[in-house]
């Protein structure tokens, strides 16, 4: 059999390469029918089969003390203490929401909550990562993208607690949708998505199949051309209100034992779902009959039902003689479920339509089989540098201030998050707006805190850094709320690999990554991949490896919030301060900027930071905590004022040469928090700094309205307040 | 003159909102409904013209804001002056 | 005091409703399935927050037909408290138990937010807690929360006194600026003429403890807990 | 048998969403729009019957569920076969 008995064309539609269809030619031996071709067409494109980013994946480390289960699930697992772990993951819907944004990012938090019930965990918190082009051009994607998230986590009823916007050139064509959810599960309760047990009933249950998005994992993989609408059917519509029901349905049947296995169905729709199922147990198969997959539409043929990708919809494994129980539990949701097959030994995912065979590959070969893609990395041109020393000296502190708190990626998120339901589930006991959330784990004392990070502005600077600064960043977003660090999952999002340079900025940011998370003691627990993010022929996005990260307080009564809470308190700064320019928000709106190093990073330091916050936090010294990020000091200052209410009076800043006052200001060193500690508690602070080793020094007094550093500036709380509000409209 | 713009969801589409309103109907003893889909009705009054280039106009609108063409379809009326059916 | 908690499809307030009245009241809870046909027994009907049905079509539209709404007016109609929520408000105006309509917000957004509430009814058995004149700090958390009723009807309810709370500021002032959704009148939650059946958009049961926020909701828990006999006998 | 059934908001009802509609078109250079409102189209199929039949029920959904007469009114048209204007 030979490449020429398949049209190439037909083999670019499923996007599979002449050396891949010769692959499997040979493993088949026998030439793929249409389904089967379209099923591994899907499998084995990028987005299914990580062919690309594999090899580089394994360097990330992905075990530790709680881990209960890691990555190569639905989503990652960790123990939180007393029976309960908590379940996450992140993901990408970058395409569908380019395309159309309100859907496609409704479609994406719908596809991600899908993932953490799979587990058997109650989903409890969402978090959405996004990056658009500048402002105003980018608005209408900034809105919908918003109005969708909004519109399917509201509905559903999962507090979305956190994120991050940002705005940036690279994105404009190609904006970046990354949602992550979070749950709860008993650890004894966690579901596994394996096929086990021959003859045990595969039931599809939830909406019913259209021809929704066929090929939309192949299109995920590709860079979106200019005829971006010929493929615009691959955009669906999300049914909150259904997966609503599915979910409480889930919940209901993950308490009985009529259920080996949940899985959802996501890109690449049955195939993957059944595929993936029966390839993670050894021999096992699957035989299923696409005549009894309940339909939306007339006349979809097997190769349609394979390839769907209509939302909502779950395979579920059930104990062979059990599957009225299943039904009745989806009937009292008004949900349909239908039995379309059964687990076999075979190794093999046999496909009917009605009596006729009308595929059948080895489970292995659609799961493992695609040759994984070498591609070479080779660092571009190191992008120009910064001479610091040639920049001009800091004019007016408190007008740069007010510039920096309304340029678009500093300003107050609130006018997002206020579009998103944060508050149901009664559990978020430290809202959105300062660092990281905080949910509370009903009937215990234990306290989650969630975030998502990455700057892709730094990792475009340099891939490998800008990687550990995201974790970095994640973690001190943690331990700002009291909390440890405990697990990440990542979402990488990068342009087309098979640029050297990109796939260069690929292998560094992820053994940055892998760096970090070995040094933090963060280990990954589950993650994404998004490649071919480079659509309309620039040069593609800055490489953004986004971050999200969970960690646990043992008593969430000691919490932290990021504002500062009472007059007269002694207001500090944790770390210490160094002439890091490159890659600032200041370099940037002040100077334009984007250049230099991004920020330094010894996360030996960090570590030690982390431990004096905590330490602090545990002995109750602290009223509020705050890390220093993009803006630097004098921006997380001002947030801290104006999310607590309060102003705050310093002496001015005299920096000790080499230090620049610019630097000191708006630099965006690493390793920083700002926190405050009522005076009675500050010689204990000091005490603790001591024996952390590390640098604390005061910044000035909380109370008034107004922030003054004694001559160098005086900028009342409202006004800053105006500045920072900017964004809402 | 008044354009009477009626935006639905392309046929091949997903409506959940369709679907749900079926059932509800269906729940309430319509049980003759065999299909419902929801979309749009936008009634845009325009100053006085000629027909040919208010429809005109109006198609652009549909275009450009009214109807979301990735996941809609849209058609309208033109009527010269205001009077309901 | 036994609170019974309906749950339609879509429903998502439920159990933080229950999690009050259960473990934070202390009160005997029953959860309320939208397709049964009794009420438990129970001495207050809450209908809670979220997106029955999708709320397709129009808000608690859908919802108004289940099975359970039947015995909720006829709870109704004896004197039994019934207690409608964000979308159980706006259930309560379709089925007609409430005057009025919730719109959509005329940011056309959804806000999720602190308000504060004056409260203008301290005689109600959902209010007794409350001292007169009272600001109540609450979040809102809806899309459609913007109150509408017809000029004639409007007036009716002004004057029988039926508004209970109001969106103001700090201070108590009802002025546009607080109010977050252009409700008419600044209203953010009515009552029937016999004073039994409550419709707020507001969630009282997301401040109902302190690590929450707040807890001026649980004054409005305790009240019915402890004055639902008032109504009952009368 | 298909009905078509248009729902629009009260005229004394606020509609935010045409007003937002209305400046988006004006924003878009269609200064020629002095109005806009937005309501809801709602298509049902119907099992063939008899119209005088078929209206009756329809009208009946609209007054029980597809319309809110606190705040919309309705009207519809029927048509025996489905073809698409
Ligand atoms: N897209 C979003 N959705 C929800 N919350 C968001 C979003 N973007 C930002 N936030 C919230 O706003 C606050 C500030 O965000 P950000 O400046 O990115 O924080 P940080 O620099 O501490 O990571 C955080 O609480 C964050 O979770
Ligand atoms: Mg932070």
């Amino acid at each position: 059999m030979s490449i020429k008995s398949v049209d190439e064309r037909r083999l670019r539609e499923v996007a599979l390469t002449p050396d891949e269809y010769r692959v499997i030619v040979e493993q088949l031996k026998r030439a793929p029918n249409e389904v089967e071709l379209g099923m591994l067409g899907v499998l084995w494109s990028e987005h299914c089969s990580y062919k690309s980013s594999k090899a580089l994946l394994r360097r990330l480390p992905s075990t530790g003390p709680g881990v209960v289960q890691g990555p190569g699930e639905n989503a990652g697992a960790v123990e939180i203490g007393q029976g309960w772990s908590v379940v996450f993951k992140i993901e990408s819907h970058n395409h569908p929401s380019a395309i159309e944004p309100y859907q496609g990012a409704a479609t994406g938090v719908g596809g991600i909550i899908r993932d953490v019930i799979a587990m058997g965990a109650r989903p409890v918190a969402l978090l959405d990562s996004l990056r658009f082009g500048p402002l105003p051009e980018s608005r209408h994607h900034f809105e919908g993208v918003v109005a969708g998230v909004g519109g399917y986590g509201n509905c559903i009823g999962i507090p979305t607690v956190g994120g991050e916007v940002f705005f940036e050139d690279c994105y404009a064509s190609n904006p970046l949708v990354n949602a992550m959810c979070v749950g709860l599960v008993r650890t004894d309760h966690l579901m596994r998505a394996r096929a086990e047990g021959a003859g045990n009933s595969l039931m599809l249950v939830g909406a019913d199949t259209g021809r929704d998005g066929i090929h939309g994992a192949s299109f995920a993989s590709v860079e979106l051309d200019e005829k971006r609408s010929e493929r615009r059917p691959a955009v669906q519509v999300g049914n909150p209100f259904l997966e609503k029901c599915l979910l409480e349905a889930c919940m209901d049947l993950s308490h009985t034992d009529a259920v080996v296995a949940i899985q959802d169905l996501g890109a690449a729709g049955l195939t993957s779902a059944v595929a993936e199922c029966a390839g993670r147990v050894d021999g096992a198969g699957a035989r299923i009959d696409v005549s009894r997959v309940p339909r939306r539409e007339r006349e979809m043929t097997a190769y349609d039902v394979m390839l769907s990708e209509s939302q909502e919809r779950m395979l579920v494994v059930v104990r062979r003689g059990r599957e009225r129980e299943v039904e009745t539990i989806f009937q009292a949701w008004d949900l349909t479920s239908a039995v379309i097959g059964e687990v076999t030994d075979d190794g093999q995912l046999t496909v009917f339509d009605g009596d006729d065979q009308v595929a059948r590959v080895p489970v292995r070969l659609l799961t493992d089989g695609v040759p994984m893609r070498r591609l070479v990395g080779l660092p571009p041109e190191p992008p120009y540098g910064l001479e610091v020393d040639a920049l001009p000296p800091l004019a007016d502190v408190g007008a740069t201030l007010l510039r920096l708190l309304a340029s678009p990626n500093l300003a107050s998120r609130r006018g997002v998050f206020r579009r998103y339901d944060h508050m149901v589930g009664d559990s978020t006991v430290v809202a959105p707006g300062g660092d990281a959330a905080v949910l509370r784990v009903k009937g215990t004392r234990l306290g989650i805190a969630v975030t998502t990070d990455g700057n892709g502005r730094y990792c475009h600077l340099d891939p490998h850094l800008g990687a550990q600064l995201a974790v970095a960043e994640a973690a001190r977003n943690i331990v700002a709320t009291g909390a440890r660090p405990l697990a990440v999952t990542d979402c990488l999002n990068f342009a087309n690999p098979d640029r050297p340079e990109v796939y260069w900025e690929l292998e560094e940011a992820i053994s940055g990554l892998a760096y970090a998370c070995r040094m933090l003691e963060v280990p990954v627990v589950s993650g994404n991949v998004s490649l071919y993010n480079d659509s309309g022929g620039e040069s593609g996005i800055y490489p953004t490896p986004v971050v999200g990260m969970v960690g646990v307080m043992d008593d969430y009564g000691k919490r932290l919030g990021a504002g500062l809470r009472a007059e007269g308190d002694f207001v500090l700064m944790i770390g210490s301060s160094h002439n890091d320019l490159g890659g600032s928000e200041y370099l940037k709106v002040e100077h334009g900027h984007v250049a230099g190093r991004p920020p330094g990073l010894d996360l030996t330091r960090e570590r030690a930071v982390h431990r004096l916050i905590l330490s602090a936090a545990q002995s109750g010294y602290l009223h509020s905590a705050h890390d220093c990020a993009e803006g630097g000091m004098l921006v997380a200052l001002a947030e801290a004022c104006l999310l607590g209410g309060l102003g705050v009076r310093c002496p001015a800043m005299r920096p000790e040469p080499p230090l620049r006052l610019d630097a000191a200001f708006f630099g965006e060193s690493s390793s920083r928090f700002i926190v405050s500690v009522p005076s009675r508690a500050m010689p204990e602070m000091q005490s603790l700094a001591r024996r952390h080793n590390v640098e604390l020094s005061l910044l000035g007094l909380a109370g008034g309205d107004i922030i003054e550093f004694e001559g160098q500036m005086k900028v009342s709380l409202s006004d800053l307040r105006t500045a920072w509000e900017s964004l809402i409209t | 003159m008044i354009a009477r713009v009626i935006v639905t969801p392309k046929p091949v589409v997903n409506d959940p909102q369709g679907l749900t309103v079926k059932q509800g109907l269906g729940a309430l003893g319509f049980t003759e409904v065999t299909d419902v889909r929801v979309g749009k009705y936008i009634e845009v009054k325009l100053e006085d013209g000629s027909e040919h280039e208010a429809r005109r106009r109006v198609e652009e609108m549909c275009r450009q804001l009214l109807a979301n063409h990735v996941i809609e379809d849209f058609h309208f009326d033109l009527e010269q002056e205001h009077k309901r059916r | 005091m036994k609170f019974g908690v309906v749950v339609f499809p879509g429903t998502w307030s439920d159990r933080d409703c229950g999690w009050v009245v259960d473990q934070v009241l202390g009160h005997e809870l029953t959860y309320l399935w939208h397709k049964d046909t009794d009420l438990g027994g129970c001495d207050c009907v809450i209908l809670p927050g979220g997106f029955a049905y999708g709320d397709y079509l129009r808000t608690g539209a859908i919802a108004r037909f289940a099975p359970i709404m039947e015995k909720v007016g006829e709870f109704a109609d004896r004197g039994g408290l019934v207690w409608g929520i964000c979308n159980g408000f706006q259930v309560l105006c379709e089925a007609g138990l409430l005057p009025g309509a919730l719109i959509r917000n005329a940011s056309l957004e959804f806000r999720c937010e602190w308000t504060n509430l004056l409260v203008e009814r301290t005689d109600l058995p959902f209010t007794a807690k409350c001292g007169e004149r009272d600001v109540l700090r609450v979040p809102i958390a809806h899309g459609e929360g913007s109150y509408f009723a017809d000029p004639a009807t409007l007036s009716r309810i002004e004057q029988r006194g039926q508004v209970v709370f109001r969106y103001c500021d700090a201070d108590g002032r009802v002025v546009p600026s607080a109010n977050p959704n252009g409700s008419l009148h600044n209203i953010a939650g009515v009552i029937n003429t016999r004073g039994n059946v409550l419709g707020m958009m507001p969630h009282p049961e997301r401040c109902s403890e302190a690590e929450l926020g707040g807890t001026d909701g649980l004054k409005l828990f305790r009240s019915v807990a402890e004055n639902a006999f008032k109504v009952l006998v009368s």
